[in-house]
């Protein structure tokens, strides 16, 4: 075993943002109050005193504009992180992600690249309420063009952006509010991930959670509990919410027979019913019972505490369902 | 309560005209009954029915032409709704209702899902499930589930295969089932000559062809034969075919893979059911199967003949005789062409032909001589084996014949 | 039993195996199996009928002597 | 007069390229009558004097972002008009291999970046591309061409107001042909002096009467030279005037023929070819051989997009993900 360090999610996102900083000179961070203020969520906090106002640009409220203007210095030489606050801001610059970073390479006819690595913060669970809670991770994965990955771990915390900047095409990463204090063990040295591969981050041989982002710790917490009554979860991270990782949950589902998809964001039209889909059109003849789901509520998300919790998947909605799906 | 379908006997048919109905409500059916007559593309076929229990209500007037999949049909059975039922034997008494499994209609049946109008009706069983019953030839019909809502899941199936009692008994009930003379023959030469226009057509369409063939000497074989019909009663005397068609299924065992289906990918049986073409007078075949046949004496496949032939050419064959082979034999007897090179009965991925046996000029061990030879060909379906596999055949075949004592 | 009555007989049987053709219309010296197209199964069928019939044994060895309605009658009538 | 301080061959060049945008157009328009040319197709007739005497003011390096209605700025740039119509064609030997059509002209290679079909989009990514080249401290400035529909977005303002902050070399010419597809100035903008917008974000701006080629290239030479100077983002308004429909498809219901003609008679390019004969800059003889060139040139640009090929179906997705995933 290699040595491990204690870390937690936010200043793993620091390493990471101080690494791509440091090796690569066209490399820089801009959002809004990235710099003086230290980050919304001060994961770039002391940054801007380690490098300078030129790697460490705060910029106006203006989210289309510096978006716009991040994939216009990536098309013009430069490697970009754009840094909006949160996801939902994000749709005040949705056009130029989707309009202009995802089609600018077909549009071309292949000329013209757009390396830019666009980070949103997201999620829910801080009673922020209907507008400041979202999980639109299914927006951006909607799109062709666009990389979209999801950050579920300390290792991918660590790992994405480095691999993120080495990417020709556009990248969307998505960081989790509530993971931000949460602590995890990293191996002392650099850490390798890819961009194109889903993760298991848990086997097991009785059933396939499919999921990512935030849900992923609800998930492995589920399948410790389950652990104790016998039965062995599969924990799948897809990681790569666009282009999906099909062979890795088709292969999962194979083994295990059973499906269980977990997202936070709304039900309807999710990442989860496109996971669902490929199962059925691909997999059917390896279900043993049909593929379930368990995700967010169709809610705008509601202030008080025990509604917000009621509105996203908990671990006991995880164990239950799991539970009914192996001995119903 | 089960439903009973207008079933598909095979990949060309997509209807049937109910003639006339076999059973009326309240009659008590047995699997295996005929319970109706339907005409086909291929004629009039006798449709039995898989269910024991009792004719509940009949669905379909004769003279209404159906989809294949669709209720004709209730059938009340022991076991319908709930599960306890079946240990109980509540209503009927059910006389063997252990003997289970071996599905007679193999997965043509299956494979056709019922139409969606009826979806409450479905045996519910997961896809997983599904397949392993059909790889397995599980009826699921005779399990209880104990998924989600009483579906039936991989363990229960798994637990079906590993209860399966010995499949003899079962083939021996289906075989003794009492006869039933039909009053009336439907003048079908026309739709014959229709249906094996379009199954020949698919075949030669879809299947990619090789063939083989090889000379086989029969002196030994037709010296076994004479000695052996010198002991035997004029009623008793064996045909050529007789022998020809136990070579064939011996030589399956040892080459499987051409006892098999190419539904996307190869599926060998593991029973082999050898279909005989008939030609029918009025132009046109029948292929009846002779069923098990490795398992036969040549004897037994002689009495097979002796019955299947001349229901074959009176239209009188019975839809599980029609559509159980696994592979088709074709002979042309004495007289006639030399060779024939047959085209594969999708899906099927084989067909072994014989021509006429002729006297030729044989040589052997550097000596000529005058003996009794058979073109044995084999067409195969290039997608499911290879040349090799097909070379193997002809020669076990030959070595088969060349030791009938042994058949 | 008369030649004639024997050759009716056997137009009879044949008749059960070819419906749809006329044996009546054989000529004494035409192959039977080639003239009505009837192949080694019926063949044997036909036998086994002519057998049953007439009550005599017909030993494989003597099918080549018994191509024709002539030659088939001559037989049986020997043999009874 | 200005270009009395050019020689002959430039005005003899410039002629050209004016009457090529011309003459090419309208055998686009005929084309796509014949539905060879499909999508929309927004001629640029009228506005010309535009694209010619501003980007001529550019040097090769400088980065130029256009709208939808860019075939005159892609033709000025020096891109090959065969390519532009094989592009138009949907051509695989067209300059964005077919994908993007009329739209969507793009050359990587002349740093002309669009054929930008979202109204104001292209703003920001103007503004990001200035900010590459200085922070990569090239010399380079970037010209971006909007109408004033785009003056009204959000997008717009915001660009304008990033450009000034960060200090970054962008030329934003507004050509202002007083509609936003059929909607006039008046019923568009509070403030129709749209130069005045420029201060409000502390940057330079300049009207100039854009049916006048002379009087653009002195404009447009002038704010550029002060950005290269200072560094800082120029507005320059050019008031134009578009003599056909906003696209093929449009009965032209919001505006008045008489309008149409008055505007007609300030047409650029005669205007731009008397005043080169009367400075003696050029013979008539020259100038119908010029013509008979650009009748040649155009007639050469179909023929090269007629016997262009259609990329094949599997080539579908294509251009969606880079190839090379690492770089």
């Amino acid at each position: 075993m290699s040595q491990t360090r204690k870390i937690t999610y936010r200043e793993a996102l620091k390493e990471a943002i101080r690494e791509a900083l440091t090796e690569n000179d066209k490399v820089f961070l801009m959002g809004e109050d990235v710099g003086r203020y230290g980050g919304a969520f001060a994961v770039s906090k002391g940054l801007l005193e380690e490098f300078s106002e030129e790697r460490i640009m705060d910029v106006p409220l203006s989210e289309s504009g510096f978006v716009g203007a991040g994939i216009g210095a990536a098309m013009a030489g430069l490697k970009p992180i754009v840094e909006v606050m949160t996801v939902n801001f994000g749709l005040l610059a949705m056009d130029q992600v989707v309009n202009n970073a995802a089609t600018m390479l077909h549009m071309s006819g292949g000329q013209i690249n757009v390396p830019v690595v666009i980070r949103m913060s997201c999620g829910i669970g801080k009673q922020l309420a209907a507008q400041h809670s979202h999980s639109w991770e299914p927006y951006y994965a909607h799109v062709p063009g666009l990389r979209v990955i999801s950050i579920g771990t300390h290792e991918d915390a660590r790992g994405v952006l480095q691999a993120a900047l080495q990417s020709p095409d556009p990248v969307v990463i998505f960081e989790y509010t509530s993971m931000l204090n949460m602590e995890g063990e990293l191996p002392e040295e650099t850490i390798k991930v890819d961009i194109e591969s889903a993760k298991i981050r848990r086997e097991g041989t009785d059933i396939s959670i499919i999921t990512y982002g935030a849900a992923v710790n609800k998930c492995m917490e589920a399948a410790e509990e389950l652990k104790v009554e016998g039965i062995e979860a599969e924990v799948l991270d897809l990681r790569v919410l666009r282009p999906l990782d099909e062979a890795a949950f088709l292969a999962s589902v194979s083994r295990t027979h059973r499906a269980l998809i977990v997202e936070d964001a709304w039900r309807s039209v999710s990442v989860s019913s496109e996971v669902s889909a490929r199962i059925t059109e691909k997999a059917f003849y390896e279900l043993d019972v049909p593929v379930k789901r368990v995700c967010g509520a169709e809610v705008p998300i509601p202030y008080p505490l025990h509604l917000e919790d009621a509105s996203v998947p908990q671990k006991k909605d995880i164990v239950e369902v799991v539970k009914k799906m192996i001995r119903p | 309560m089960k439903e009973f379908l207008m079933p598909s006997l095979g990949a060309d048919m997509e209807d049937g005209t109910l003639v006339e109905w076999r059973k009326k409500p309240g009659d008590p059916v047995t699997r295996g009954d005929i319970i109706a007559e339907v005409d086909t593309q291929k004629g009039l076929i006798e449709i039995e029915v898989f269910e024991d229990g009792y004719v509940d209500k009949l669905l379909v007037d004769p003279g209404e032409k159906v989809p294949v999949g669709t209720a004709m049909a209730l059938i009340r059975t022991g076991d319908s709704e709930t599960g306890q039922e079946k240990e109980q034997g509540l209503e009927f008494p059910v006389s063997e209702k252990e003997k289970v499994v071996l599905q007679p209609t193999e997965e043509h049946f299956d494979e056709k899902p019922l139409p969606q109008k009826f979806p409450g009706k479905r045996i519910k069983a997961s896809p997983l499930a599904r397949r392993i019953a059909e790889e397995n030839k599980i009826d699921l019909s005779k399990i209880t589930g104990t998924g989600e809502n009483g579906a039936i899941i991989k363990d229960d199936v798994n637990k079906a295969i590993e209860q399966r009692t010995a499949p003899e008994t079962e083939e021996k009930i289906s075989e003794t089932l009492p006869e039933k003379e039909p009053e009336k023959i439907a003048d079908s030469g026309k739709s014959i000559r229709m249906a094996v226009a379009a199954a020949m057509s698919k075949s030669n369409r879809e299947i990619p062809h090789y063939y083989l063939s090889k000379k086989i000497d029969m002196s030994k074989s037709l010296y076994w034969i004479k000695e052996s019909n010198k002991e035997r009663s004029v009623q008793e005397r064996l045909l050529p075919a007789a022998l020809l068609i136990k070579a064939v299924a011996k030589s399956l065992d040892e080459v499987p893979q051409l006892n098999a289906v190419w539904e996307n990918a190869l599926q060998i049986k593991n029973e082999i059911n050898v279909g005989f073409v008939v030609s029918l007078r009025s132009g046109g075949i029948m292929v009846p199967s002779i069923n098990n046949a490795d398992l036969k004496s040549v004897s037994q496949i002689m009495d097979s003949l002796n019955d299947l032939i001349p229901r074959a050419r009176a239209m009188k064959l019975r839809s599980s005789e029609l559509n159980s082979s696994t592979i088709t034999l074709t002979s042309l007897g004495e007289g006639g062409a030399d060779t024939l090179l047959g085209v594969i009965y999708p899906p099927q991925v084989a067909v072994i032909g014989f021509g006429g046996i002729i006297e030729e000029a044989w040589a052997e061990n550097g000596m000529l001589g005058i003996r009794p030879v058979i073109n044995a060909s084999l067409s195969g379906d290039h997608r499911a084996t290879d040349g090799l596999t097909g070379n193997r055949f002809l020669t076990i075949l030959n070595k088969n014949l060349q030791n009938p004592e042994d058949l | 039993m008369k030649e004639n009555e024997i050759k009716q007989e056997l137009y009879a049987l044949l008749q059960q195996i070819a419906p749809e053709t006329e044996p009546s219309a054989l000529a004494p010296d035409e192959n039977i199996k080639e003239s009505l197209d009837i192949d080694s199964f019926d063949t044997l069928r036909f036998i086994v009928s002519v057998n049953e019939k007439f009550e005599i044994e017909i030993p494989e060895e003597d099918y080549g002597k018994i191509t024709t309605i002539g030659l088939l009658t001559n037989y049986i009538q020997k043999k009874m | 007069m200005k270009m009395q301080s050019k020689n002959t061959e430039r005005g003899q060049q410039l002629l050209y390229q004016i009457l090529l945008i011309r003459r090419f157009e309208e055998k686009a328009a005929e084309e796509y009558t014949k539905t060879k040319i499909r999508g929309f197709l927004h001629l640029y007739i009228g506005e010309e004097a535009v694209a010619t005497g501003v980007i001529q003011a550019l040097k090769d390096e400088d980065n130029i972002l256009a709208t939808y209605r860019e075939h005159g700025h892609a033709l000025v740039r020096g891109m090959d008009p065969g390519v532009i119509m094989a592009e138009m064609y949907g051509k695989q030997e067209g300059c964005s291999k077919g994908r993007g059509g009329s739209m969507h002209l793009f050359d990587k290679s002349k740093n002309f970046f669009g054929g930008n079909a979202i109204v104001g989009a292209h703003l920001p990514m103007a503004v990001g591309m200035a900010l590459a080249a200085k922070k990569l401290k090239q010399k380079k400035i970037t010209c971006c061409f909007f109408g004033e529909g785009a003056a009204a977005e959000g997008e717009f303002h915001e660009a304008m107001n990033l450009a000034s902050l960060w200090q970054v070399p962008v030329l934003f010419v507004c050509e202002n042909n007083l509609y936003a597809m059929g909607t006039a100035l008046r019923y568009t903008h509070a403030m129709q002096e749209l130069a005045k917008k420029g201060p409000s974000y502390k940057m330079a701006s300049s009207t100039v009467d854009g049916m006048d080629l002379e009087a653009v290239m002195e404009a447009s030479e002038k704010a550029v030279k002060k950005i290269r100077t200072t560094g800082k983002p120029y507005l320059l308004v050019c008031n134009t005037y578009r003599f056909r429909a906003h696209s093929m498809f449009d009965a032209e219901l919001y505006r008045d023929k008489k309008e149409v003609d008055e505007w007609k008679k300030k047409d650029p390019i005669p205007r731009f070819r008397d005043s080169l004969l009367k400075q003696k800059l050029i013979t008539q003889k020259k100038v119908d051989a010029l013509e008979e060139r650009v009748e040649e040139d155009v007639k050469k640009a179909i023929e090269f997009a007629e016997t262009g090929t259609f990329e094949p179906v599997e080539n579908l997705t294509k251009y969606v993900y880079s190839e090379n995933q690492y770089q």
